[in-house]
């Protein structure tokens, strides 16, 4: 395998090899799926001259260098088809084929052959058993899922192909974009791993995001993402967590699986954000990468709803951060600011007749504070109080104070427009203040991570170095 | 005792190390474990006896033997013996109940720990099919057993990623000084945590370790008991 | 107070006591909120002759006889006004007016001569520091809140009124309706108890919806709320669980509530199904809303896709139930209808390539086993399965068996014609497994919960009653 | 003794009974206490002794004193005496004691019970702000204080319901059988565990009730030591 697998995602030329205009087939779908991508297209198939309107050829050696094959011709000719791609200079591969390991012993066999001939020719391959990637700078979707996914700075890595139909789908309905999505199949060579360091290495990728069902290389999983995420979030979803899970998840996946015990451990050593389900994964990984991280674990709760702010300090109680406490200065300039009946202590209340100017006063007063990390702001509606506006300054605020700051604009339609201007400023909003405030804790946990110094055990590292000479 | 207890044991064929074996292995790895010698007949294990000081502990050590305390109704294991008679004694005890059962053994002679004196802890290690080698440390008994109060490293970790596992335990106040007991040394401890961590990641061939317990007091942690087990290929 | 107290909910007359037509003032808010109520309106305000098209009336004893008055005048003269009522023959009074208990010792004695006065008069009053109340089936809304209610069989008291117009606005916007709602402000004399007692003999209430922050008398709570429970599921997020949280509560209602531990218990015994947050209160109460209770704890999952399956049966193993052991019927049933790389174990995966018919034949399969007392479907998108398809299948089969069935229809436009049709037939969907499970898991507690017997400790039973005899 | 001891404590102005008016209060609610009588003088002790039986224990008995086992450098608590001599000796102990503080003073006599014979078992009364009436169930020691293991009620409730909540607790392993031991009889403890509801349910004077231990056996459950604490108005 190479070392740059960013060919995988930015090509400049695609064969797909197994082309077909055939309706239904799956060869057809991924061509379909390259319509708009922005570099060149070639079909390969011995039996056509053109599919759907692009030039198809019988091998890749006949072809143009492509520098992405996608596999999609039957099981028992895709090693034929990858040495036939190594042979053509194709350094990235992706196999769509299903029917390897997951299938049996037969299928097993046919993977080892496969990763054998990828590590013979050093190919980055995808697969099999894989949906396919996609990258939308390139406009590339050599996927055969029904949905394109919209731009974006999370890059998404899954082991069901399934999840991400469901994911694109759902995250196209809710302004959620993507930079890279990959399907990794069964992993017969690139794995978990690999993605992360590729993603690391990536500009336009803010945070990893996977759904796993299990991790092929645990310490070799652990040393890399301690290096990534040391500046780039990584929030894992992995699924087998439970006793019954991890029997669901053997017998769907055929592998035996570590520990929970083991995998919550190495989660933690590897600075992986782990989500319990599929909701935080998507909350955890909207929060890092739309907001700054907290300078401490100290929140100040600012609300114009006594009710909705104790819930939300209910949350603050349940998650590593902790409610701040004000000083003096803080307090001082809360009095004067809140009518008397207000509350200058956290959850600060600044009362049901607030309007937008009074919850601006206070949040600054409260961002302004040393004794204050990340703020949540939850406001019921009132006739005094435009959401959109208060949108406008929550955002104006975070950037200014440079502190993270979730919103809890609690509402259904009257919410919509400030929603939309909260997201476009990477602020998370949701009607439960236990999930704005889930969202801190998740920054504030990429605090934590970012904070770690590793010592290398130094005395092993000696002996390890050793036992590679020997070997 | 042969120099390497791993090759010695696959040599016989053997999964299970003797805790003889075990202890030297730890105590290469520079945990610390009582004085003691393996002696292979009774006048041995006095003259062994004599050299650690009394009072000792006698144990059976035999490949045979992998439930010390219940072999044998309960010869196995003599505690607390604080004279070269009493030690003979033993020693005769374990050497007639081995002939008995047709096996091979020699007796563990032992120095004598105190374990009112300290806390004891429970450090093993094993090795995951997806990470690797695991060391998981928790205090000894029902916190492990009923409350399952535990806490796993990926290995291998430094002291300070080990005293951080220990730190997690809900029972770390017990080793913090509880009820006004000494507080353990729980540097000391976290050594013996990433030790038992490296053992498994330096020995492909070990599957299992447990020191069990090892007693955690003001002036260091001892390891008093441990098994190896060895992988089946 | 009287032991009915529908009057609050259905009324043939109101009389808005402080009714104005003043831009901004509560009175007008209210007055103007009653458009729609099907019975008639009366204003009462010495100073005006009509208001907003009302006749106004000086006092009550000149108004035509009402069942129900608003009271919004000053806190000074709310007391006599309540006295009003009383002398005029009102039985049910919502005093909307603040300025009670929540502000002092002065407005605490206030609150105690209120409370008086509804006792010598036998009042059902609201109170004081209420957003009012509301009642679909009639039209009443005797709030000042900018929403209104759509119908539903969801009754919902709530200690915050500010909570209540977060919740009016978001569910109108999620298509969840209310039978009743009632602000309980400072319960100077009608409270969470109340409320239990009254909804359980109401038969358009199928579920109560409590936001609380505190009870007032736990013991009469539990005795009333096991009855209630026996079969009206209830529904409670009580804040202040944290200790974070109740020191904020404490400082907001300004009241010791008791420890986190006897609320629990406290809970626990009352047979209250209870939320930690908001989102699991409305799922938790939609769920018992929609979906009759499952037989057993045992759950089928039924899936086209691997992965969220395993993360459905993870949710499983984190809840009360468990994943259903087929017996060989069963899994006879299925090997038949499923592709043999299918699997007839639980999760049943019946492959990507499903279409609704395969997933009907699994879903009837299942369902009609005695091994399974409810089930999760989990589906992902693909070409061949159509959602609203699946919808109406899974709204018959819920349907045919009895047995409640929860949609885990993963995706985002594509889902909508299915959820429609999923909650026309009272079955919630959710993008994550998790909250699915979740949903089917408040089930399993309340069917515990209507399984119980309980013994009255008899040996005191007797006692009490002599201490009562003596007292 | 006094035929209400909160009568009597009341009258007093005391807001704590002595641990002799807390036994009987707890007998009469028909929960099992070992054998007690106070005596006012160091004969009467060993008469009371004599009819007992020995071993016994003598304690301290004063309103002055809270702390038993720490007051007079330990004088207010002996324990495993089984002799007239052994008792006579101890009560002058704590007569001396009290005397030299200025403060009056008998001396509880009790059937001494074997603690190892079973498990140490918390229970609590209290009253809540919203709930009223709490009964607290846990197990002694490291198990309530640092692992939280405990399970709360709101009294009254049956038998059936304290069973609940006993069997609540992830120690119950420990009631059940733990390591081959004998299984406690958790129905007698669910008896105590009701009781002490009920207690705080009727007795309105009553703010709390720390029955510690509640030694459960085999054979039963037997309150070993108890505080009442009575509210301020």
């Amino acid at each position: 395998m190479e070392d740059d697998a960013s060919g995988l995602f930015a090509p400049d030329r695609v064969a797909v090899v197994g082309a077909t205009d055939r309706e239904g087939a799956v060869g057809r779908a991924i061509v379909t799926n390259l319509a708009d991508f922005d570099g060149d297209v070639v079909a390969v198939n011995p039996g056509r001259e053109e599919v759907l309107g692009y030039d198809c050829y019988p091998d890749l050696q006949t072809a143009p260098d492509a520098d992405l094959a996608v596999v999609v011709v039957p099981p028992s000719v895709v090693v034929d088809a990858v040495r036939d791609a190594g042979e053509a200079g194709v350094r990235n591969v992706v196999v769509i084929t299903a029917g390897f390991s997951e299938t049996g012993s037969e299928g097993a066999d046919r993977e080892r052959d496969l990763a054998a001939v990828a590590d013979d020719y050093d190919l980055n391959l995808v697969g099999p058993n894989s949906l396919g990637v996609l990258s939308t700078p390139s406009g590339l979707n050599a996927t055969f899922g029904p949905s394109n996914a919209l731009p974006g700075s999370l890059s998404f890595m899954s082991q069901s192909g399934a999840f991400i139909t469901a994911v694109l789908d759902w995250a196209n309905d809710q302004g959620i974009g993507f930079k890279d999505v990959v399907s990794l199949g069964n992993k017969a060579v690139m794995d978990e791993t690999d993605f992360l360091r590729q993603w690391h290495d990536d500009a336009e990728t803010n945070v990893v995001l996977g759904y796993l069902e299990g991790i092929e290389d645990g310490r070799e999983f652990i040393d890399t993402a301690r290096e990534v995420t040391e500046d780039t979030p990584a929030v894992v979803v992995k699924s087998g967590r439970t006793e019954a899970g991890a029997q669901a998840a053997s017998s769907h996946t055929g592998t035996i699986a570590g520990s929970e015990a083991a995998y919550e451990a190495g989660f933690e050593q590897a600075g992986v954000v782990r989500a319990e389900n599929v909701q935080e994964l998507f909350d955890f990984a909207r929060a890092l990468d739309g907001l700054p991280l907290p300078d401490s674990e100290e929140v100040a709760v600012v609300t114009n709803a006594g009710g909705p702010g104790v819930m939300a300090t209910d949350a603050v109680g349940d998650a590593r951060l902790s409610m701040a406490s004000f000083g003096d200065d803080t307090i001082d300039a809360l009095s004067e600011m809140l009518p008397a009946e207000g509350n200058v202590y956290n959850p600060v209340d600044v009362l049901g007749d607030a309007g937008v100017e009074r919850f601006a006063d206070a949040l600054d007063t409260v961002l302004g504070s040393e004794d204050v990390g990340c703020a949540v702001v939850v406001a019921a509606p009132t006739a005094v109080l435009d959401f959109a506006e208060l949108a406008e300054v929550l955002a104006e605020r975070q950037a200014e104070h440079g502190k993270p700051v979730v919103a809890c604009l609690m509402g259904g339609e009257r919410t919509e427009r400030a929603a939309d201007a909260l997201s476009a400023a990477g602020i998370p909003n949701y009607f439960d203040p236990a999930r704005a405030v889930d969202s801190l804790d998740a920054l504030a946990v990429q605090r934590a991570v970012e904070a770690r110094e590793y010592e290398e055990p130094a005395e092993f590292d000696v002996d390890r170095e050793r036992a590679r000479e020997i070997l | 005792m042969s120099e390497d207890p791993i090759a010695a044991a696959q040599a016989d064929g053997r999964t299970t190390l003797t805790e003889a074996e075990a202890k030297s292995l730890l105590a290469d790895a520079g945990i610390e474990t009582p004085a003691f010698s393996v002696a292979a007949d009774a006048e041995a294990a006095v003259e062994a006896a004599a050299d650690i000081g009394f009072p000792v502990v006698v144990k059976v050590s035999s490949p045979a033997v992998t439930h010390k305390s219940e072999w044998a109704d309960g010869a196995g294991v003599a505690v607390g013996l604080d004279s070269p008679d009493a030690v003979r004694e033993a020693a005769e005890a374990i050497f007639d109940a081995a002939d008995a059962r047709g096996i091979d053994a020699d007796v563990l002679v032992e120095e004598a720990r105190d374990v009112d004196a300290g806390t004891e802890v429970i450090v093993g290690g094993l090795r995951d099919p997806s990470f690797g080698p695991v060391v998981l440390t928790g205090l000894g008994g029902i916190f492990t057993e009923v409350y399952e109060d535990t806490s796993h490293r990926i290995a291998p970790i430094d002291a300070a990623e080990a005293r951080e596992a220990i730190e997690e335990l809900t029972a770390i106040e017990l080793l913090e000084g509880y009820r006004g007991r000494e507080p353990a040394d729980v540097d000391a401890l976290a050594e013996v945590v990433a030790a038992v961590g490296n053992l498994v990641d330096e020995h492909e061939a070990i599957s299992e370790v447990d020191v069990n317990p090892v007693l955690a007091t003001e002036g260091g942690a001892v390891a008093l008991d441990a098994l190896v087990v060895l992988g089946g290929d």
